[in-house]
């Protein structure tokens, strides 16, 4: 299989971004990494139910691609969406809670891992049905548009979604609108056991936005700089032009599709090469090998990351599920059910 | 009070909420330049500009994706889908998306959004355009599912709908947009969830809705020729239903029959028959009968489609059936 | 005979279907390599390869419009669609066009398809992911509409769907695939349109199918224990609907609860506590009770999913609803 | 707005078509026209019902698309096809009768004049639904491929259809699965009152092949010898390659969208010059020119083309409505009703 980002991985360029900046991609990386470990964990042990997608292998594209945004954006994404809340500032806490099912979860228990959200933050959901959200991130930037905002959407998902017609129709009054919305397809080469390249006739993800006139770029999805550059790209030209930008991210999903998915459908081999690349190892090498941070230092700041994710498992245990008599709660807006 | 159309008076609604609120705005396909596939948007375009009346590409489910988003943050899209037979292709967004949004993410956004969408047959538009299926949109939590029948209903519950901070479902008849009636002047609201009782009687309770409203009214007014007194409720929205109104009549009738245009089987008569039954038993003096669309999809040649539909002569039939 | 799970039962049903006619072929969303998301198709792929068992695109719309032209040549495809939340993206195909095509061409042409989707919550998978929407296809006519609940039933009538000629919606749900029962050793077939009594008895009448058989079964059995004997019909499909099973029993126990797991306003129990007024009006010693799922968007914690779902109490005191 | 086959009008290159074809041509062409101003008047006399779509404007884009096609090839069609029924061999007269309703239709008076249908030409029907109909032709394509068939299928669809989803799941699945379609987009200009550009990102429709890695072409609708040399191409290609391919045929609707459309999105001078460059006088100009045809001898074509409209009428108006009691005939395959 081709990886296009093959070439890109060795250009150990960080030029252009602060020191603050890469240890803030390292600390979010590993956060989301050990947060993710940490689900699959209390999915195992049940303190999780339901549909869980991790995150793991995507941490670069995760962080390389919320980071762009300007606290004033709006973010969209699929169900495989825990990185995405908890780098947008929901909190590991509130995100652990949700998956534990308890009211102090994003979404006050109903809505799970799938559907995560934090009005704050702007990051206005995960969803479960593969390209649903898709228009109504364009929606979002339709808003924009009406209201003569300056903010721009982000919507990611998965390479699978790109086949669905849903994708079709929001791309092209994305487009034909000028809206403003960077999509941002993060292509981890299957959707569920289907690989790309028996999904779609065109396995350059990035290039379907042809059929709208829609420019894009593709991009090594394991290099959390290589993606935030591209990000930065895509996200100045459609802050500025107002018009929307495809970005396909190249990247591995390490475990399976969800929790329940022993993925037997590819090879050790094939895994295995994808962790030579590894985000997060792969940064921390080039922070040591450039002098930006030291061995000790990561070391530190993984501890920091164990303690935070250790917080979050507290602070979901100590929550309290939903009582019962309060069911039928929010069905509707305003105080009548209906 | 003026006589006006069905059509104007959902125009009249649009015109007077979009001027009242700027967030409100309308798109679908061909509702601008064409001036609406039925005409119910005729001039708004021309009065209010390309930003507030949009024309669509031909992709429902993107369009009501679009407004969901868009009443996500701030906006309160009125979105027309050209009939009800194409809302099959929004149907993940309006009953996966529209209808959950709310509850899933605990209550913390809202959709403010009115999906407008006329229904039924009768135009020998064959079975591809002519289904009425409003039951199944009814059955969801987190939708508003509004089918009113006459003109002020029509102009007074669509104001109402917009201003709803809910998505609904509001259901026209391709049938109703040339019929006339009355309409108040002045500011003029219909609250969602009271059905009406548009002709009172004692002998009957007569329940409908949309254009079968009027077939029961023609049912009634022959049956009154016969001595027989229906009452005639327009239940108005069928989410949320106002059983009390039915039950309150069907308590002094004691007899109730059920007209609908869409197939009999599983339809909203079979859910206001079973409530009748768990509500008001002790009551009945005959079992509840329905009046329904023939089962079958709609046939293009006239003298099959009207075979199909819904007739007078059957709803005063069902009636003396329930007394005979 | 042997006594095999529910999934395994499918499973037997598609392999001898499949090896009985070459023109049976499988597709859908990983059903192949994957093995199927909820591994029913298990090693088809295997033992009759690609050209019989098609991994496709997420695409539903596509995988039943691409089933309708390949049925209407010749085919006989079994489409999975991974839970029947998603068939929603493709009901335009299977309720515009699967149910419609024959008619509307003045039946010179048949669609001989199966769609099997799952249904039903109780895995915290949440509002996009647990709905139970049976009832919306069982009025569509055109549609063939079967959902057993019992191993022997599901190979039975899956193997019959395949032979038939018209488009059958083939309902399973989550929580059956690891249930066990007998089924026949041989060829094994079970007619469409048929109710089959799961338990006899005479007080009252339980109308159920599906998963919520298994609810209605236990609600028997602690019935049974107070003295109440409950006479227990699985309807096995919705469209065609075999009234004459759930009268004739209603007539000898001149009571009725109808047990199903969607949303209870415009379900199945509607329908069918419509038809029993109907027809047994007379028998009735009591108004026919529903129990149904809570009306909400299925919810993701435990605690409040569990609230949402009927329960066996809840059968068990509508059944004394009845009698009391 | 740009007119793509401008030059190609200009080419008056008749080669490689015999006069026999050419005359086919010219009287299939005719026939469309004459039988659609007749369905046109008998709609105003309320003969005909419903909604009824002319072909009128389009004569070469369906007699140059459908003469390519073998016997047993597939072809399948939106709502506007009482053109693409009657050139594929329906019969003038069957089709008339199914406008009016009656048994003797190409449905027994069921479908009406969206679903005309001709099983013995492999017609498999006219459908109502936007897009909807272009999977299921993809789905004959499998069919053929399945059983190891020749045979290939078309699709004849509008502009307006490429925005909705189902057009990008069905070229996808085509393309990745290799079938043998060709589609072909009637380019009228106009989805009802809405222009190209006002639905479509993307204006040169085939382009949105690219995101297939679908081959096309843009061919002058307006020139049926232009026409059939296109998708005699494409035909060819699928036939031989067994793969799909995307033709854009640019045409005008004289006509309103349906029978009750007055047009009014548009100016008076933009029909008018499309007119200028009518199909049907074209070739007749250039049959004259070329020598291939005396305007006596079209004259005499024309009067044999308005004996076959108006024998059509009266098999039409010879015919029976369905009795009331077949109702629910058909509904169900087999004899069963259910
Ligand atoms: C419309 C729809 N069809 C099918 C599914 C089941 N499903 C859930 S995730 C998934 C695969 C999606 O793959 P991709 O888009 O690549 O995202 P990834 O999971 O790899 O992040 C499928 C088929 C769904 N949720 N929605
Ligand atoms: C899914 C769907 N949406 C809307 C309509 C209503 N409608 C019928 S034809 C049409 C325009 C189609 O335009 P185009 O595809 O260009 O075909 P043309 O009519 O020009 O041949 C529309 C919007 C429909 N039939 N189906
Ligand atoms: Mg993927
Ligand atoms: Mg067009």
């Amino acid at each position: 299989m081709e990886k296009p980002g093959e070439q890109a991985i060795s250009r150990n360029e960080l030029e252009g971004f602060d020191k603050t900046l890469l240890l803030r991609f390292y600390h979010d990386m590993l956060l989301i990494r050990r947060f993710e470990e940490k689900v699959a964990e209390m999915y195992t042990r049940a303190n999780i139910g339901g549909f869980v997608h991790l995150n793991i292998g995507e941490e670069a594209a995760v962080v390389g691609s919320v980071t762009a945004l300007e606290p004033e954006d709006y973010l969209f994404s699929s169900y495989r969406d825990h990185g995405i809340a908890v780098e947008r500032g929901a909190g590991a806490g509130a995100v652990m809670a949700e998956l534990y099912g308890k009211v102090e979860g994003t979404s006050k228990g109903r809505g799970g891992s799938m559907h995560l959200f934090d009005l704050q933050h702007r990051f206005l959901g995960g969803y479960a049905i593969v390209g649903g959200f898709i228009p109504i991130a364009v929606g979002a930037g339709l808003s924009i548009q009406y209201r003569g905002g300056k903010e721009i959407v982000m919507a990611i998902f998965g390479d699978g979604a790109t086949n669905i017609g849903t994708f079709h129709e929001a791309l092209n009054i994305a487009q034909l609108w000028s809206l403003p919305v960077v999509f941002i397809i993060v292509n981890n080469q299957y959707g569920m056991g289907t690989q790309v390249s028996r999904a779609s006739a065109v396995t350059e993800l990035w290039r379907k936005g042809c059929a709208y006139g829609m420019p894009g770029e593709r991009v090594d999805g394991m290099d959390v700089v290589a993606v935030r550059r591209a990000v930065d790209k895509a996200v100045s030209t459609v802050r500025e032009e107002r018009k929307p930008v495809l970005i396909e991210e190249v990247a591995y999903r390490y475990r399976g599709h969800s929790m329940s998915d022993p993925a037997r459908y590819r090879s050790e081999e094939e895994v295995q090469s994808w962790k030579q690349r590894d985000p997060i190892d792969n940064l921390a090498r080039r922070l040591v090998d450039s002098g930006l941070a030291s061995q000790g230092g990561l070391e530190q700041m993984e501890q920091g990351v164990e303690q935070e994710v250790q917080s979050a498992v507290e602070f979901a245990e100590k929550g309290s599920f939903p009582e019962p008599s309060t069911l039928r709660d929010h069905i509707y807006a305003g105080e009548e059910d209906r | 009070m003026a006589v006006i159309t069905y059509r104007e008076a959902l125009n009249q609604a649009l015109r007077e909420e979009m001027s009242r609120d700027e967030t409100v705005f309308i798109l679908g396909e061909d509702v601008g330049l064409f001036q609406g596939s039925y005409r119910v948007t005729a001039n708004l375009l021309q009065e209010f500009g390309e930003k507030r009346v949009k024309d669509t590409p031909i992709a429902e489910g993107a369009i009501v994706g679009v407004s969901i988003g868009a009443a996500l943050t701030g906006l309160r899209p009125v979105a027309e889908l050209m009939t009800i037979n194409f809302s099959l292709l929004a149907m993940d967004e309006i009953v996966n998306h529209a209808a959950k949004i709310s509850y899933m993410f605990g209550g913390q956004v809202s959709v403010p959004l009115v999906i407008r969408t006329p229904e039924g047959g009768g135009f020998q538009l064959g079975a591809q355009h002519s289904q009425t299926l409003d039951v199944w949109y009814a059955s969801v939590p987190g939708l508003v599912v509004v089918a009113p029948a006459t003109p002020a209903d029509a102009k007074g519950m669509l104001k109402t709908s917009i201003r709803d901070d809910n998505p609904v479902m509001f259901i026209e008849s391709e049938g109703l947009y040339n019929t006339k009636g009355d309409v108040p002047d002045g500011e003029h609201l219909v609250p969602i969830g009271k059905a009406d009782v548009k002709r009172p009687g004692k002998d009957v309770t007569i329940v409908s809705y949309s254009k079968m409203l009027l077939l029961a009214l023609d049912a009634a007014e022959a049956l009154a020729g016969e001595g027989i007194e229906a009452e005639v409720i327009d239940l108005r929205s069928l989410r949320p239903l106002d059983t009390g109104t039915i039950f309150d009549s069907v308590k002094k009738t004691t007899r109730a029959v059920i007209v609908e245009e869409g197939w009999r089987s599983y339809g909203v008569g079979a859910e206001i028959s079973a409530l009748i039954m768990e509500n008001a038993f002790d009551y009945l003096d005959a079992p509840v009968q329905r009046v329904g669309g023939v089962e079958v999809p709609m046939p293009y040649s006239k003298v099959l489609e009207t075979a199909a539909m819904p007739n007078k002569q059957q709803v005063v039939d069902a009636v003396k059936g329930t007394i005979g």
